[in-house]
């Protein structure tokens, strides 16, 4: 049995530890020591991921039962954590974030004053523990703890009654989704009489019955709203147009994906076996979940003129994308569904970054004020156009490499129209970013639209005489771009990543790492001929991007009929009806999505 | 157990699930809404009770009964203490962003909260 | 979305999602009929592994600690989160305030009850949280109702020893050492090359107020952490109206 | 005994839909005290005593408590706007 080297509870508890410390002593400390301690804290997590990343890549994947309680028999009566390259790539992701949004908020925030620090290790050790455990009990612990913080991060700015309303939809929907979540575990309970995620999936076996539909049905609905999935994604944009900067980087970089991350686990791990005759049928149900979403939220990303509100629809738009990826089926999808997300994580982070950077150096977020402010920050315009490059999965970015996985899946399951999707959703949301730029950095055109929320705009985070843009807010965005660039030029992490992912998805494997902790070595061909198609498709997005965002820009030289931008940049009434900000309203909208998914599984996946 | 109550407390369960939802869609006061979510987790009390609730079984304490007798099921009792403690801090942390919006707006209503719209 | 429109689709939606909820829990075991093999295998375990006679706080604080570790940071993420958004602002509350319960003012038979009260609670607090391995209660129960004793104190309306016992910094540092002491209990079996969260402490003789290892000593720490933010939670909300009444009475 | 149980189980669903149909929050927080209560004995009936012990604690006294409180912090605030005492609070808590 190989042990990792470090106790991969160390994950959790070390930025569990410091925040406790750092709240205890806050009154006490001067600002800077704060942002030296979170940062450190940040970092030690990150080295402790770095090292067990490393056990997990050499020495293969491995199983760390707490408490010292191994399982008796076939019975695990403690929680395991499963070390494995995927979620310990997702933990060290969750201490990269967090280190850069830390160093981005260096003596940066002044509102919520000293309680930011503590708040964000939290969240960053529900991040690890989220990603590391391997008990369906334990995920929602740290579903619940990644939601609490979350809550609260989002609603740090209370000095005036947007954030509170954003944070107040985001979480009653969030906690309603959280007992759906426990509701689901406690069905699987009653007929397992078990806890531990390969145990479960050891005891349901082939079993397919009404009740394994419903509880399966309970559990993806509430990732599923994490994930900001429509119609679950109601929540996002609230929460992140009101979110401060490094909250935002943090929510759509990670926190939202993860959700996907873990309908993924469970899929694998508990129903794979139970669906083995039906997998035709669920990659179709998620699918059409998938292209609705990605419909839906690019067409209002396109048409939101709040920065943050844009950026936030962009990622509802490519968690989208992303479950597309995973719903177009297998070991394929899986690692393409993961390469994406790593990929896209760093471009949106870096996106969120910037548009931090415009409000901190011009004071506002929306985009008929910013109009040509930011003719001088160059590097800014630099990164965020090579943002608009990445959202589109264009070369030099590595989410090409998860799309070209993704049609190649596509293709050997017959998936139809994920292509188009893709083309879609890049060209959208990259028209979006593209118009922004154009409009803020070049001054293009004359002047933005505006719709009714972007008018609210927002608070600015820092002190009024402070504008000057530092090396710390700049490096964070550059880093960004920079991983995700450096992710495509040197792809020696893909065979890693495709042979954890072909692991992952296979539940014999997992359930023998589980029992045994000994490393299943699995093996898995590679895309690289879906590559060129991927280039050019992504090349078209961004052709398509382009001129969408061309044609809003100069809206008004253009003969009527062309001003297909334009029309886009309206939007479309019931779309945005449909973004009511009223609690009721989106409960009421997640009520009818599980109702919806919950009544297309019974009649799509029965015997 | 007569048969008629094999599945009572599952459907009492889902019926107070129904609850709380109805409660939250149809809330004109936060507060009030807030409450309903509490009644929405009630459901899952009430199922991880009867999951591991046994006929004749004694509750999980070997403090005066011999270890060799029939208890009911201690795992759901813990999970159930978890999800108590749960409860109450979403709630708290719900009521404090409730007074927070009553301080700026002056309303309670989740109908004159919808500065973000659209 | 018009109300209308929302109840009607509610009542679309509602008795669907009701339906298969319905549906799901027929093919359930029987009510009273669980067969499962964790909470068995447990419960046969915990008494020759641990010392322990109450099963639930064996597998809160042993077995599974690692979720009770990950909840009492809930409850202090929610604390902090609470004080966050409810925190002072440079508001000038001049206007003097009442109690909570501003209309009838207390009669002297209802302080000689409360008195005796407070003692009580404190003492069932105490016992409840020591016995906690060993019968129903443990850190956590403690906790609320030992706070909920001080709370008495204010309805006692001896408003101002409320806010002597409250309104001190050290309130919060209890609460985060609460938390942070878990934590560190869970590290400290690593140096001895022990699991997280591994017992590194003698068990005693089952029965005992002080069996049973680091169940005890994690009970306690949940004890304190609970406390605390029970009556940070109270302090916070009471902040601005207990303020307005005791400027009243200077 | 189970069906006392039983009848227990079907009052606290009455109960519950009550306590969602009460409008108004003040009455509705002592039904939610009492809801909690019932929770509480139907946890100790079905043989759960350590979740009773937390039930009345939390669901019976911490919860309506903390509810009571928003409550009245909230008509406090009332009072002082509505009051023309003392300056003007609500335009001091701008930033």
């Amino acid at each position: 049995m190989t042990n990792p080297a470090i106790s991969p509870a160390l994950a959790v508890a070390v930025p569990l530890l410091s925040a406790a410390v750092l709240a205890a002593v806050r009154k006490w400390l001067t600002r800077t020591a704060m942002d030296l301690l979170g940062l450190l804290a940040s970092l030690a997590t990150l080295a402790i991921t770095g090292v067990l990343l490393y056990g997990a890549v050499v020495h293969g994947a491995s199983v760390y039962w707490l408490g010292g309680w191994w399982p008796r028999g076939s019975v695990a009566i403690g929680i395991a954590m499963v070390i494995e390259p995927i979620g310990v790539s997702l933990a060290m992701l969750a201490a990269l974030l967090t280190s850069l949004s830390l160093l981005f908020s260096w003596r940066f925030m002044d509102a919520g004053g000293k309680h930011l620090h503590p708040l964000m290790l939290i969240f960053l050790a529900a991040m690890c523990g989220f990603s590391l455990t391997g008990d369906l009990f334990n995920l929602f612990v740290f579903f619940e703890l990644m939601s609490i913080a979350a809550f609260a991060l989002c609603g740090l700015k209370t000095a005036e009654p947007a954030p509170l309303q954003g944070s107040f939809n985001f979480a009653i929907t969030n906690s309603v989704a959280g007992f759906v979540v426990l509701t689901g575990i406690a069905l699987l309970y009653a007929v397992t009489g078990a806890l531990n995620m390969a145990q479960i999936g050891l005891s349901i076996g082939h079993r397919h019955d009404p009740l394994v539909l419903f509880a399966c049905t309970l559990i993806f609905c509430g990732f599923l709203t994490k994930a900001a999935i429509v119609p679950f994604h109601l929540w996002l944009p609230d929460a992140h147009a009101v979110a401060p900067t490094p909250v935002c980087v943090l929510f759509s970089g990670l926190m939202v994906e993860l959700g996907l991350y873990a309908v993924a686990r469970i899929y694998s791990a508990i129903f794979a076996q139970s669906f083995s005759p039906h997998t035709q049928a669920l990659h179709n149900l998620l699918f059409a979940f998938a292209a609705t979403t990605v419909l839906l939220a690019g067409f209002m990303c396109y048409a939101e003129h709040h920065l943050k509100r844009m950026l936030a629809f962009s990622t509802v738009c490519h968690a989208g994308l992303m479950l597309a990826a995973l719903a177009s089926g297998g070991a394929l999808g899986l690692a393409a569904m993961l390469t994406y997300l790593v990929a896209h994580a760093f471009v949106k982070g870096g996106l969120f970054f910037l548009s931090g950077v415009l409000l901190h150096n011009q004071r506002s977020i929306t985009e008929r004020e910013l109009f040509a402010k930011g003719r001088g920050l160059p590097w800014a315009a630099a990164l965020w156009i090579l943002g608009a490059v990445g959202l589109a999965a264009a070369p030099p970015f590595a989410l090409l490499l998860g799309e070209a996985a993704a049609e190649h899946a596509a293709e050997l399951h017959h998936l139809e129209g994920l292509s188009a999707l893709f083309v879609i959703g890049g060209a959208l949301t990259s028209a979006a970013v593209l118009r922004v730029g154009m409009h803020t950095f070049f001054g293009w055109g004359e002047g933005a639209l505006t719709d009714r929320s972007a008018e609210i705009g927002e608070l600015p985070e820092t002190t009024p005489e402070d504008r000057k843009l530092r090396p710390y807010h700049l490096i964070p965005p550059a880093l960004c771009m920079l991983l995700a660039i450096a992710l495509f030029a040197d792809p020696h992490w893909l065979r890693i990543l495709r042979d954890a992912a072909a692991a992952m998805a296979s539940q014999a494997a997992y359930l023998h790492t589980t029992y045994t902790g000994q490393n299943v070595p699995l093996t898995q061909s590679s895309w690289r001929e879906a590559i060129p198609g991927a280039v050019a498709r992504s090349i078209l997005a961004l052709v398509l991007g382009l001129l969408v965002a061309l044609s809003s820009v100069f809206r008004n030289t253009l003969p009527r009929k062309l001003r297909l931008g334009a029309f886009l940049e309206r939007g479309f009434r019931p779309l945005r009806e449909m973004q009511s900000g009223h609690p009721g309203d989106y409960v009421l909208w997640m009520t009818m999505g599980i109702a919806a998914f919950g009544s297309a599984a019974m009649l799509l996946l029965r015997r | 157990m007569p048969g008629i109550l094999h599945s009572l407390p599952y459907f009492v369960a889902g019926w107070l699930l129904l609850c709380g939802l109805y409660g939250l869609v149809t809330s004109k006061h936060l507060v009030h809404a807030v409450v309903c979510l509490a009644i929405l987790q009630s459901s899952t009390y009430m199922l991880l009770l009867a999951i591991g609730y046994r006929v004749g079984g004694a509750a999980p304490i070997f403090a005066d009964i011999s270890t060799s007798k029939l208890v009911v099921d201690p795992v759901v009792q813990a999970l159930m203490l978890t999800d108590i403690v749960v409860e109450a801090v979403v709630v708290a942390l719900l009521l404090a962003m409730v007074v927070k919006a009553h301080e700026k707006s002056g309303s309670v209503s989740p109908n004159d909260l919808r500065t973000l719209r659209g | 979305m018009t109300e209308r429109a929302r109840n009607t689709l509610f009542f679309i939606a509602g008795p669907v999602l009701f339906f298969l909820y319905g549906y799901a829990a027929l093919n359930l075991p029987p009510w009273g009929s669980y067969r499962g093999p964790y909470g068995d295998a447990i419960a046969r375990l915990v008494v020759y592994q641990r010392h322990a006679t109450d099963i639930v706080n064996a597998i809160n604080y042993d077995y599974r600690g690692f979720d009770t570790l990950g909840e009492e940071f809930i409850l202090f993420t929610a604390v902090l989160g609470v004080s966050m958004l409810l925190r002072k602002e440079e508001s000038a509350l001049t206007k003097p305030a009442g109690k909570l319960s501003d209309e009838v003012a207390l009669s002297g038979a209802v302080r000689a009850v409360n008195l005796p009260a407070l003692l009580i609670t404190t003492i069932f607090g105490l016992y409840i949280g020591l016995h906690g391995q060993l019968t129903p209660g443990g850190g956590f129960q403690a906790g609320v109702i030992l706070a909920t004793g001080i709370v008495l104190i204010y309805i006692c309306e001896n408003t101002s020893a409320f806010w002597r016992i409250t309104s001190h910094s050290i309130v919060e540092v209890t609460e985060a050492l609460g938390a942070g002491a878990y934590a560190i209990i869970g590290i400290i079996p690593l140096f001895a090359g022990l699991p997280f969260l591994c017992n590194f402490i003698p068990l005693g003789t089952t029965g005992d107020v002080f069996s049973s290892g680091t169940i005890a000593l994690i009970s306690a720490s949940v004890g304190v952490e609970v406390t605390a933010s029970f009556l940070l939670v109270v302090y916070i909300y009471l902040q601005e109206i207990i303020a307005g009444a005791l400027s009243e009475e200077d | 005994m189970i069906w006392f149980g039983a009848g227990l189980l079907l009052l606290i669903a009455v109960t519950g839909a009550a306590v969602v149909g009460t409008r108004d929050v003040t009455n509705q927080v002592l039904a939610l005290g009492f809801y909690g209560l019932l929770l509480a004995l139907m946890f100790f009936v079905f043989q759960a005593p350590d979740v009773a012990l937390s039930q009345i604690t939390v669901g019976a006294v911490a919860l309506p408590l903390m509810v009571m409180l928003a409550i009245a912090r909230m008509k406090f605030r009332d009072q002082i706007k509505s009051a023309p005492l003392g300056s003007k609070s609500s335009e001091g808590c701008r930033d």
